[in-house]
Order: structure tokens, then C-alpha cells, then sequence
């Protein structure tokens, strides 16, 4: 993890989506120097001097701009920290610690791979699939959501002419229902060999079932509330490895998902 | 000008500066190696050891309040054996004090905990966490019965010559009470304080936060009761060396711990938001007492307490 | 949809809901009137009464710390009888419930007091405040010996007819304890918390903030602490009655302390930092009541307790 | 206090005079219309969402620019407060209670005047020395500070027309000394009759000593710390009056300055 560090990142562009979701430029050669693709950083979500909130919040890299010494982060506006995030302006300064964690990897062999993402979930697939697209590996990606309003991310993905599955549990666009639905379909269908995942927990079980059940290799991204994210308050605790440490990114074959 | 002299002491136990971390909040130590160097340090706390590996509560294990944050790890450790094997021969190549942090169900565990360190030698001290459950008391926590915790702390004593800490509860009526008995029955320092006792509740969910419902309040709320605990044991105990700690973030902090009576501070929650924290205080304190004219950390220590002029 | 039903009752104290302005924080009631209509209020409770008007401690009174405050207030008051003779009369102009707060310093003072108010009729109930050192035993406070406590609330009852509830201190071993003995004596219904015992220093001076050295932690800081108090009385004590508070600065705040099995929510410092406080607390309440579907605030009191189905 | 209340303003123009120093111009009609010489806001000093600082920060109302719905503020940089207020910006919004306390009231009768300052003390001079300047009422400005970098809102009260006496520490601006020293010397020779004062605790008590010495009636706005402003919590306590309500000005003689 050379490089890892607490650095100040100048933000560039900070562009709201829509009411849920905003994504950050940030210029921040430190961290984009080194980081890997399912890395995260820990962004302090207050002015210097105050101390609420308090912690720092982990984002993940959604995209590593390493030429360019920049990064980006794809949020969406939930509570007190990223309340703080959404008013900040180009020009400002942000503190991030980073980067963080155990990425995805890409493994030895792979023939065709499927990437799924739930909702903000879809964050840190890209710089996977930006790898994946690289080495032209076949791949697919499943993507779902609430609503069409709550799809994110999907863009940049389709960009590197990866073909798209979207559900959605309103229907508002592309097939109503559940994205481990469609994954279901094709993993039946056409028996791809490895898989990346990320999004909320009801989701993950699911698609890890699925991995499972398909005998598939792949890897998830876990979230669990997390203090220091470099392994020293044992918060972030998934079956006896440190999420922020040890992943966020697991093997399929490793992870405990509980209740 | 000269640089100030902040060398400090904890009884016996001798201290290139007064910047400790606190356990808990900086693993083994190892892990802040990427951060700044350890030997800059006063010295390093390790995480709390236990006689069993323990794997520590369910999650959520963390939940963050204003200007704090609860945490109910539940001494997630790998035992006793674990860390004299695996963890200790690591810490050999640096020349910072290292403390042992240890915690017992029953006042027999201390004393094995305390004995089995009795070989290792860098291991500079031991700090006792007091804030168990005493399970052969019906679960009352040894830190806030008097002669509990007398009890434990003359059978670590028993059961080695390291200086020994008693790390108080603040969760307690008579604070000093408890002081004068871990000082009466032979503690060679106190550390002043550990978390305060705590919950939150998911609105949404309409349950605690934390999968363990109370956990450990800790960081910058917690630190006007810290300050109060090692003002009112420096002023009933003013022989006594100690440890405080409690919501410090900035060299500005740890001198009202001074000023309170505390020979040396413990940081925990500063370096979880930031882990170049402990240097960065340290390097506070120093600019501090370049500012101020101090020469010497002494100075400081307990002068709150001394009317002005 | 209808309203939803925020009535509450703290014994056999109804309320018309369950926002009251803590005791110190509040003045009289009157001071706010700028700013809401205290009739659209719980209740107000007054600034804390003794016996003989006090002039209070020394300034500074106040110190502001990591999201809370320190008051070293010192009970300035112009005594039970300049309460009854030049405040409470202008009170029956509001239909709302006033509570009177009262302090001794010994437990016949607490009689008296009780007694002098029992022909008031704008006082609604009372509230024990026991955070008070009691002169006849050294100085040690009423609310941290469960015996005193619960002598201090066999006389109040003795001397009124009006509802009574003890204000608790955080500042104990076992908040259980005293609260069982208080709800033994007799307390109709319990408050929680009074402020954390805590203290400042101000680094140029090298002396305390406070001219009286300590003071009492109020804000958001002791939240979690708050919640846990009541959380852990609501367990031991389910049918008691609980006024909670300790850092309330928002609806979703109050709604915690329901969850955690208050019946009725203090504000104290948020309506220092904004005086229209109350009444927006008040209005997120509601307005979770209505986004949640909760039709009767007895849904949410206690229901943290229930384990999820 | 008719329309004493919360009220958000937008900050039209901040001007960092120096290191030490900075002048606020906010539109805030609310309190710009009923404020009066001597009175004060309290202002909340940090970002909707957080809790620390928690407290709001007492200003005088440097200027009430009551026509065009405009207040200024004159501060010095101190602590947390100060330190995130420096870092406002125009078009940004500041949430501000008042306008408080009893201000600075026009004797009956008065024939000669003096107004005397020390450093940020000058602040809340302004208001009254412009309704002495509109009464044409014979009056002078006796200001001390330690040195010309730590002297402030002079200019604005000389532009009245009132002769300015200037006392530095360090006699880098003016005479050297204190300005009690040159006030001494005037209260001496030509005897006024009415003081109004704003500085130091010392060196109020030493004007109010001169004051009493030489028999003059006067007021001076005091200082203490407080958390609501408005004489519920009884923080702000002076010999049993509450200076953020009975004050921060008061008269001469009822005041109890205590070490
Ligand atoms: C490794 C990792 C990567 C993440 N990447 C992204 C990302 O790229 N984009 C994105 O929008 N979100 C991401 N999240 C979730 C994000 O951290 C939370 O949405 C955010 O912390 C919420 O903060 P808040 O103050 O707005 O909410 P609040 O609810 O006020 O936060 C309160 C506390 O809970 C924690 N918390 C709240 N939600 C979560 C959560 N889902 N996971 C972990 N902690 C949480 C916060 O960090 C904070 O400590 C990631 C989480 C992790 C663990
Ligand atoms: C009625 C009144 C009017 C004032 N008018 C002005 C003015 O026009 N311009 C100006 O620069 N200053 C004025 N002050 C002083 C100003 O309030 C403090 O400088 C400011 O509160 C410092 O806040 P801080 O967070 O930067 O400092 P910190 O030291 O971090 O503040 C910590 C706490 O102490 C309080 N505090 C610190 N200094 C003072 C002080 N001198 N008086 C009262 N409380 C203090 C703060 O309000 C806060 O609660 C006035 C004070 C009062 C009481
Ligand atoms: C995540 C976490 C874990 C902790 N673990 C321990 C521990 O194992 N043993 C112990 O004595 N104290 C433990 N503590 C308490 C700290 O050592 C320290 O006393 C406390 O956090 C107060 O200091 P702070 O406010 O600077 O964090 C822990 C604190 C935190 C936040
Ligand atoms: C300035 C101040 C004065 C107080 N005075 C009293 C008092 O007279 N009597 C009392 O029982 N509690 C008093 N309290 C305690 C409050 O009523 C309340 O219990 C405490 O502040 C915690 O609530 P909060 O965090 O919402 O402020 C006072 C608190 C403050 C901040
Ligand atoms: S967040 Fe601290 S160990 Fe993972
Ligand atoms: S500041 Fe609260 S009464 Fe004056």
C-alpha cells in the first residue's frame, strides 16, 4: 500500500446528478498515483477546526485518473457527511485518507465475467470494468435499482461497449424486478465464469447464492460501518476480517454474509 | 532558544515524551508504521489481550454521535498466547515503550495475564482495563467496586515487576474512591479515563445501533468528565502518576491534561480520524512549550491546581 | 390522514405533548414568549428554586466544549417565595403545564419547598432536582446515595399532592439503583439526565474556565449517555413513568429517547443556541409521526426494546 | 425588543482589514430595522448540520444600515468561532438572533461627550457616535490599542467629524501609552460631562474609576461570556444583572466591575 497517506485533494468538478446523487472531481496525485481499482478513501465530512461529524466517511474510487493525478467519487446524498459533501464547490480542498483496502483483482484466468451493482453499488465497478474492457474479456453488466431515478453509474460502463442489463423494481426503465432475476436467466443461459459484485447486503446474498449455486468464482465489496478504515479499531469486523483491511473486496469463496 | 525537556515518567516507567496511544485505537502499533515512525513516540498501547482469542461482538460495533463515537468491539483480540507469539518478536526492532493493555473475567486472569508478560521484555508496562464484566460478581464491572478492584490490582502486582496501570472507569460516583483504592493497593500509575457509557438508536429501524445496544463513548465529547477525573485524583492523589486521556485531538488538549495532572496523555479517538494524529499532537505540545516559554514538561504538570499570584 | 395523537402523561401529569423546556434553560417561560406561544408546548419547567434567593457563583459560568457546554450556574434564583410572589402569578395567563424545580440542601428544605407550592395552583407537578450537595452529609449529593434519594422523595411526597419526579444525576455507579429508590419512595415519574460533571482549562491562564472550577455537561455530547440512562431505567422499571433528556437538538433526537422509553422529552441546551427550539422539535416530531405512520406517540415509547419480529 | 428573532442574512461583503480584523456588511432587514447603538446579535458560527461550535457568538452591531435592511460587523479573529466565521464568503447565509440586550441610550442632557475605545471595543462605538454627530453634540474619541496594526473602526468615527485621540502600546501610531492616560489629561482640562466606553475589562475600570474621580455620569458596554443571549440560562451574570439582558450596556453607576 505505498503511498497511502492523509492528503489533500483540490476538488475540480462537482457535478449533482440528480437529487440522490453527485460525483466529485478531485485532483489528488498521492491517491491517484496508487490506487487500484475497488480501493476506497476516507473523506473528512467537516470543516477544519469542527468536530462534528466527526469520522471520516469511506467513498470508493470510481474512477482513478492516475495520469491525470485525479479521482473521482460517485455519492449519494445521505446523512450528516455527505449532507456536508453535496455544498462543497470546485476550488475547495477536501482531506482524504487513501488509498484504502484490497481491491478487486483480476484472476489468473478468466473467459467471461459478469459485473452486478445495485444502486450506488455500481460505484467501484468501473475501474474493474475499465480493466476488463482493457484486456477484452468478454463481460456483461447487470445493474439494478428503485427507479429509474436511483440508476447511477451505468454511463461510464456502456461507454467501454460492455453490454447492459438494467431492472428496476418500478419498471421505470428497462425490466421490472429484481437484478439477481435477469443474472439468474443468464447465468443459466451462458455460464460465465467469474463475477464481480457490489450493492446493498439483501442483494449481495443474493448474487453470491447465485455464484454459488452456479459453482462461479468472483469477488463482492462489502460495506460495514467503519472508524479508521487502515485496521486499527476492529470496527468494520465481517467473520474475523477487517473489512477496510482485508477488503473491502472478498472472495466469493471467503465471505461470511450474516443477518 | 533550547528545545523544552518532555521527557516524562508513569512511576518506574521512563518516557521519551508524553505521547502515548491509547489501546484499542492503534492496533498493534504496526499498523500506523505507514504513518510516522513509532520510536518518535512516547509510547504505544496495544490492543486489549485477553487469556482466550476472542472474536469480538457482532456488527455494528461503531456508531458515531456528536463530536464522538460509541464502539463496542468487545475485545476482539487474538489472546494472550496470540500476541506473545505472533505479534510481540514484531515489535522487538523498535525502540519505543510498548505497553501491554489486558483485561480479565475473573481477578485470577489478571494475574495469569500479568505473569505470563512477565518474560517478554519489550513489554515496558502493563495497563489494566478495569471496564469488565466480573463474572464471578454477577457481571458488576471490577472498575467501580473498590475492592474488586484493589483485589485485581494487588494480584497483577503479585504477578510481575513491570510498572502497573490501573485504567479507571469514569462510569462510577466517587471517581477518587476507586483511585485510592488501586493506589492503596500498590498501582504504580492510573490512566484517567476509559470510555463512558453509552447508546444509540436507529430512528428507522427502532433499534440500537449497536448489535451489542450500550458500547464505549470515546473522542472530543467525552472530554471535559475526562479532565474532571484527573483533576480530582491529582488533587486527592497528588503523588500519584497519571495516565489521562479522553477526547484529545490537538497538543492544546493534551495541555489542559497537564495542566489537570496528568504526566503523559493517551490518544485514541484522534487517531482513528486521522492516523498521523499522535505525531502531530506531539509536535503541538513541543510548539506549545516553545511558545509558552516551557522548559520542561514538569512545568506544566498539576499547575492548574497552583492559585495564581 | 389524521394527526397523529402526541398526548402524553408523566404519572398523573397530562400533557398535551411531550415537548417540555428544561429546567435552567428556560427561564421562567416568559423569556421565550418572543419567540413561540408556550401555550403549543408540553411544558415549561422553571429555572431550578431554593429555599432563600441565591446570587449564584462567580463569573464565568459557562464554558462551550466539543458539541456540548459546561454551566457552573451556581442555582441563581430569587428563592421560593420571590417565585411565588413576583413570577408565578404572571404564569396563569398560559393554559400550558408549568413545573416547578426545586433544590435543598437538606431534605427538610425539600419539604418546605414542596410544601410552600402545594397552595400554587399554576404549578403542575414538581421536579426533584438531586444534583445538590447535601450540607448535612459533607457536601455528597442528594441523587448519588440511594438512601438520601430516597428519603429526599419520601418528603416531598409527604408534602404535596402534586406529581413528583426526581430529576436523576448520570453522575452514579448504577442509575438502576437510584432510580428503583426513588420509584420506591414514591416518585410518580423520573427524569433523565441531569448534566455530566465535567470541567474546562483555559491553557494561557493555566487555570479552569469556570471560576468554580467544575460544572455540568449538557449538549449534544451526552446524548448517548442520555439515551443509555433511560434506555437502562425503561428496562429495569417498564411501568415508571420517564422524562428524558441530555442533548436533544432535533425531532429525530427526541424520537430516540421515546424509542428508549421516555414518555416525554426536556430540551435544554438547543433552546439556548436557538431559542424557537421547543417549538421545532415539537414540528419534526410530528412531522416523523406522520412520515413514519405512527398514529399515537405511545407507539414509539419503549418500542426499542422489542426485538425486531 | 420588537422583532428580536432568528433570522438568516446574506453576507454582501466580507473585507479582511488585516490579520487580526474583518468587517461584515449582511442584509438582514429583520434586525437592521429595529436594532438601536450598543445592541448585539448572536451569531451561529458554523454549518447547518453541525454541532460544534454549538454556540452562537455575540457582535455589536458595528453599523445598522437601517434603510437599506443592512448590519455590519467588526470582529477579531480569535478562537473557533472567529476562525470559521473569516472564512465566509458573499451570497453565503449566516443564521443571526437579535437584535439583543439594551444598547447605548442618549442622556437627557449632555453637553460635552467623550467616546472611548479599546481595540475591538471601537466596534460597537460607531451607532452612538453617529447619533451624537447628528445631534451635534460636542463630542471626542479617545481610542488606545497595542499597536497601529491592532487599532480598528477608527476611521468610520472620525469621519463623523469627531476629533480622535489615538493611544498605542507600543507608540507605533499616536501617543504612547494608554488611553486612559490621555483621557486623564482631557478629563482634567476640560471637563465633559457624559462617557460612553467599550474595551478591556482593565481598561474599563480604569475609565470607569477617571469617570467616577471626576464625577461624570457615562455608560459602558461590558463583555462576558454567554450561551443564549436572550436571559434564560443566567451565564452572563455582572453583580446580578444579566449582561446580554440588562446590558451590555450599562450606567456607570450601577455598575460592578470584579476582577
Ligand atoms: C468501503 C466502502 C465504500 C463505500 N463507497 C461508497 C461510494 O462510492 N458511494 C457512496 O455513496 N457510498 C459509499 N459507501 C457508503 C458511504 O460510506 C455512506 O453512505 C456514508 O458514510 C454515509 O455517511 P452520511 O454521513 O451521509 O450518513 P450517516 O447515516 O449520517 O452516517 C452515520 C455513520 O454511519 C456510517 N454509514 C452510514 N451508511 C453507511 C454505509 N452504507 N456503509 C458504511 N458506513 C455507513 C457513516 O460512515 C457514519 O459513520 C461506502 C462504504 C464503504 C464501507
Ligand atoms: C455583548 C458582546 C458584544 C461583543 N461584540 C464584539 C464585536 O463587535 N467584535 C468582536 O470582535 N468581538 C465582540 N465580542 C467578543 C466576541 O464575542 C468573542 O471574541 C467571540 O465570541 C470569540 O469567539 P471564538 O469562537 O472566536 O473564540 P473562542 O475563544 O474559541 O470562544 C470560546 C467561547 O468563549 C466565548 N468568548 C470568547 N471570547 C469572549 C469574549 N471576549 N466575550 C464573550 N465571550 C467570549 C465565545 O463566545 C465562546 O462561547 C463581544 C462580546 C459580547 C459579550
Ligand atoms: C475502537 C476503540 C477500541 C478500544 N479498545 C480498548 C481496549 O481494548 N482496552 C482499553 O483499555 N481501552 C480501549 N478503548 C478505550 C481507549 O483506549 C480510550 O481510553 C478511550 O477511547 C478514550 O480516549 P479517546 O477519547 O481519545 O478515544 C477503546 C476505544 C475505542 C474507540
Ligand atoms: C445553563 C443551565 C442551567 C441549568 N439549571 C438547572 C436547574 O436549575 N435545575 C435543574 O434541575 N437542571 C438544570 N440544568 C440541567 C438541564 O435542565 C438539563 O437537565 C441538562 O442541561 C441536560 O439537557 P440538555 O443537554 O438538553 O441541555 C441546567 C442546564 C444548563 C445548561
Ligand atoms: S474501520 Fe477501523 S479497523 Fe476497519
Ligand atoms: S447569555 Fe444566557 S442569560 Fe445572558
Amino acid at each position: 500500500m505505498a503511498g497511502t497517506g492523509v492528503y489533500n485533494g483540490k476538488i475540480l468538478e462537482h457535478r449533482h446528478l440528480n437529487d440522490y446523487y453527485s460525483l466529485l472531481t478531485i485532483e489528488v496525485p498521492e491517491i491517484a498515483m496508487y490506487a487500484k481499482p475497488g480501493q476506497f478513501v476516507m473523506v473528512a465530512c467537516r470543516e477544519q477546526g469542527s468536530l462534528d461529524p466527526l469520522l471520516r466517511r469511506p467513498l470508493s474510487l470510481h474512477n482513478i485518473l492516475a495520469d491525470d493525478g485525479q479521482i473521482q467519487l460517485l455519492y449519494q446524498l445521505r446523512g450528516k457527511g455527505t449532507t456536508w459533501l453535496w455544498q462543497r464547490r470546485p476550488g475547495e480542498t477536501l482531506s482524504l485518507l487513501g488509498p484504502l483496502g484490497r481491491g478487486f483483482r483480476l484472476p489468473p484466468e478468466v473467459n467471461k465475467a459478469v459485473l452486478v451493482g445495485g444502486g450506488i453499488g455500481n460505484a467501484p465497478l468501473l475501474p474493474i470494468a475499465q480493466v476488463l474492457a482493457q484486456f477484452e474479456l468478454e463481460s456483461r453488466f447487470f445493474t439494478g435499482a428503485r427507479s429509474e431515478a436511483h440508476l447511477v453509474g451505468v454511463e461510464p460502463i456502456a461507454a467501454l461497449g460492455i453490454p447492459v442489463h438494467i431492472s428496476t423494481e418500478d419498471g421505470s426503465v428497462g425490466r421490472q424486478g429484481l437484478v439477481t432475476e435477469e443474472l439468474a436467466v443468464y447465468l443459466e443461459r451462458e455460464r460465465p465464469d467469474y463475477l464481480y459484485a457490489c450493492g446493498p447486503l439483501p442483494m449481495l446474498k443474493a448474487v453470491v447464492k447465485l455464484a454459488r449455486q452456479y459453482g462461479m468464482a468472483g469477488q463482492v465489496s462489502l460495506e460495514e460501518t467503519m472508524a479508521c478504515g487502515i485496521g486499527i479499531c476492529l470496527g468494520c469486523d465481517c467473520g474475523g476480517k477487517k473489512v477496510c483491511k482485508e477488503g473491502p473486496v472478498f472472495a466469493i469463496e471467503e465471505v461470511v454474509l450474516n443477518d | 532558544m533550547t528545545e523544552p525537556n518532555l521527557t516524562t515518567s508513569l512511576g518506574a516507567l521512563q518516557l521519551a515524551n508524553p505521547v502515548l496511544t491509547a489501546s484499542g485505537t492503534c492496533g498493534f502499533g504496526l499498523e500506523l508504521t505507514p504513518f510516522g515512525d513509532l520510536n518518535q513516540l512516547g509510547g504505544v498501547i496495544l490492543k486489549g489481550t485477553t487469556l482466550t482469542p476472542r472474536a469480538g461482538n457482532p456488527t455494528p460495533r461503531l456508531a458515531e454521535t456528536p463530536a464522538g463515537v460509541l464502539n463496542a468491539i468487545g475485545l476482539e483480540n487474538p489472546g494472550i498466547e496470540g500476541l506473545c507469539r505472533d505479534v510481540l518478536p514484531r515489535l522487538t526492532a523498535f525502540q519505543c515503550s510498548f505497553l501491554a493493555n489486558i483485561s480479565g473475567n475473573t481477578v485470577e486472569e489478571y494475574g495469569e495475564l500479568a505473569a505470563r508478560l512477565e518474560g517478554e521484555a519489550v513489554i515496558a508496562a502493563i495497563e489494566v482495563n478495569v471496564s469488565c464484566p466480573n463474572v464471578k460478581q454477577g457481571g458488576i464491572m471490577f472498575g467501580t467496586q473498590a475492592e474488586a478492584l484493589a483485589e485485581v490490582t494487588r494480584t497483577v502486582k503479585a504477578h510481575t515487576t513491570k510498572p502497573v496501570i490501573i485504567k479507571l472507569t469514569p462510569n462510577v460516583t466517587d471517581i477518587v474512591a476507586l483511585a485510592r483504592a488501586a493506589a492503596e493497593a500498590g498501582a504504580d500509575a492510573l490512566s484517567l479515563i476509559n470510555t463512558l457509557q453509552g447508546m444509540a438508536i436507529d430512528i428507522r429501524r427502532r433499534r440500537p445501533v449497536l448489535a451489542n445496544i450500550f458500547g464505549g463513548l470515546a473522542g472530543p465529547a467525552i472530554k471535559p468528565v475526562a479532565l474532571r477525573c484527573v483533576w480530582q485524583v491529582h488533587q486527592a492523589l497528588p503523588e500519584m502518576p497519571l495516565l489521562g486521556g479522553g477526547g484529545i485531538m490537538s497538543g492544546e488538549d493534551a495541555i489542559e491534561f497537564f495542566l489537570a495532572g496528568a504526566s503523559a496523555v493517551s490518544i485514541g479517538t484522534a487517531t482513528l480520524v486521522d492516523p498521523r494524529a499522535p505525531w502531530r499532537i506531539l509536535a503541538e505540545i513541543e510548539e506549545f512549550c516553545r511558545r509558552e516559554g516551557v522548559r520542561d514538561l514538569g512545568e506544566l504538570i498539576g499547575a492548574a491546581h497552583r492559585k495564581e499570584e
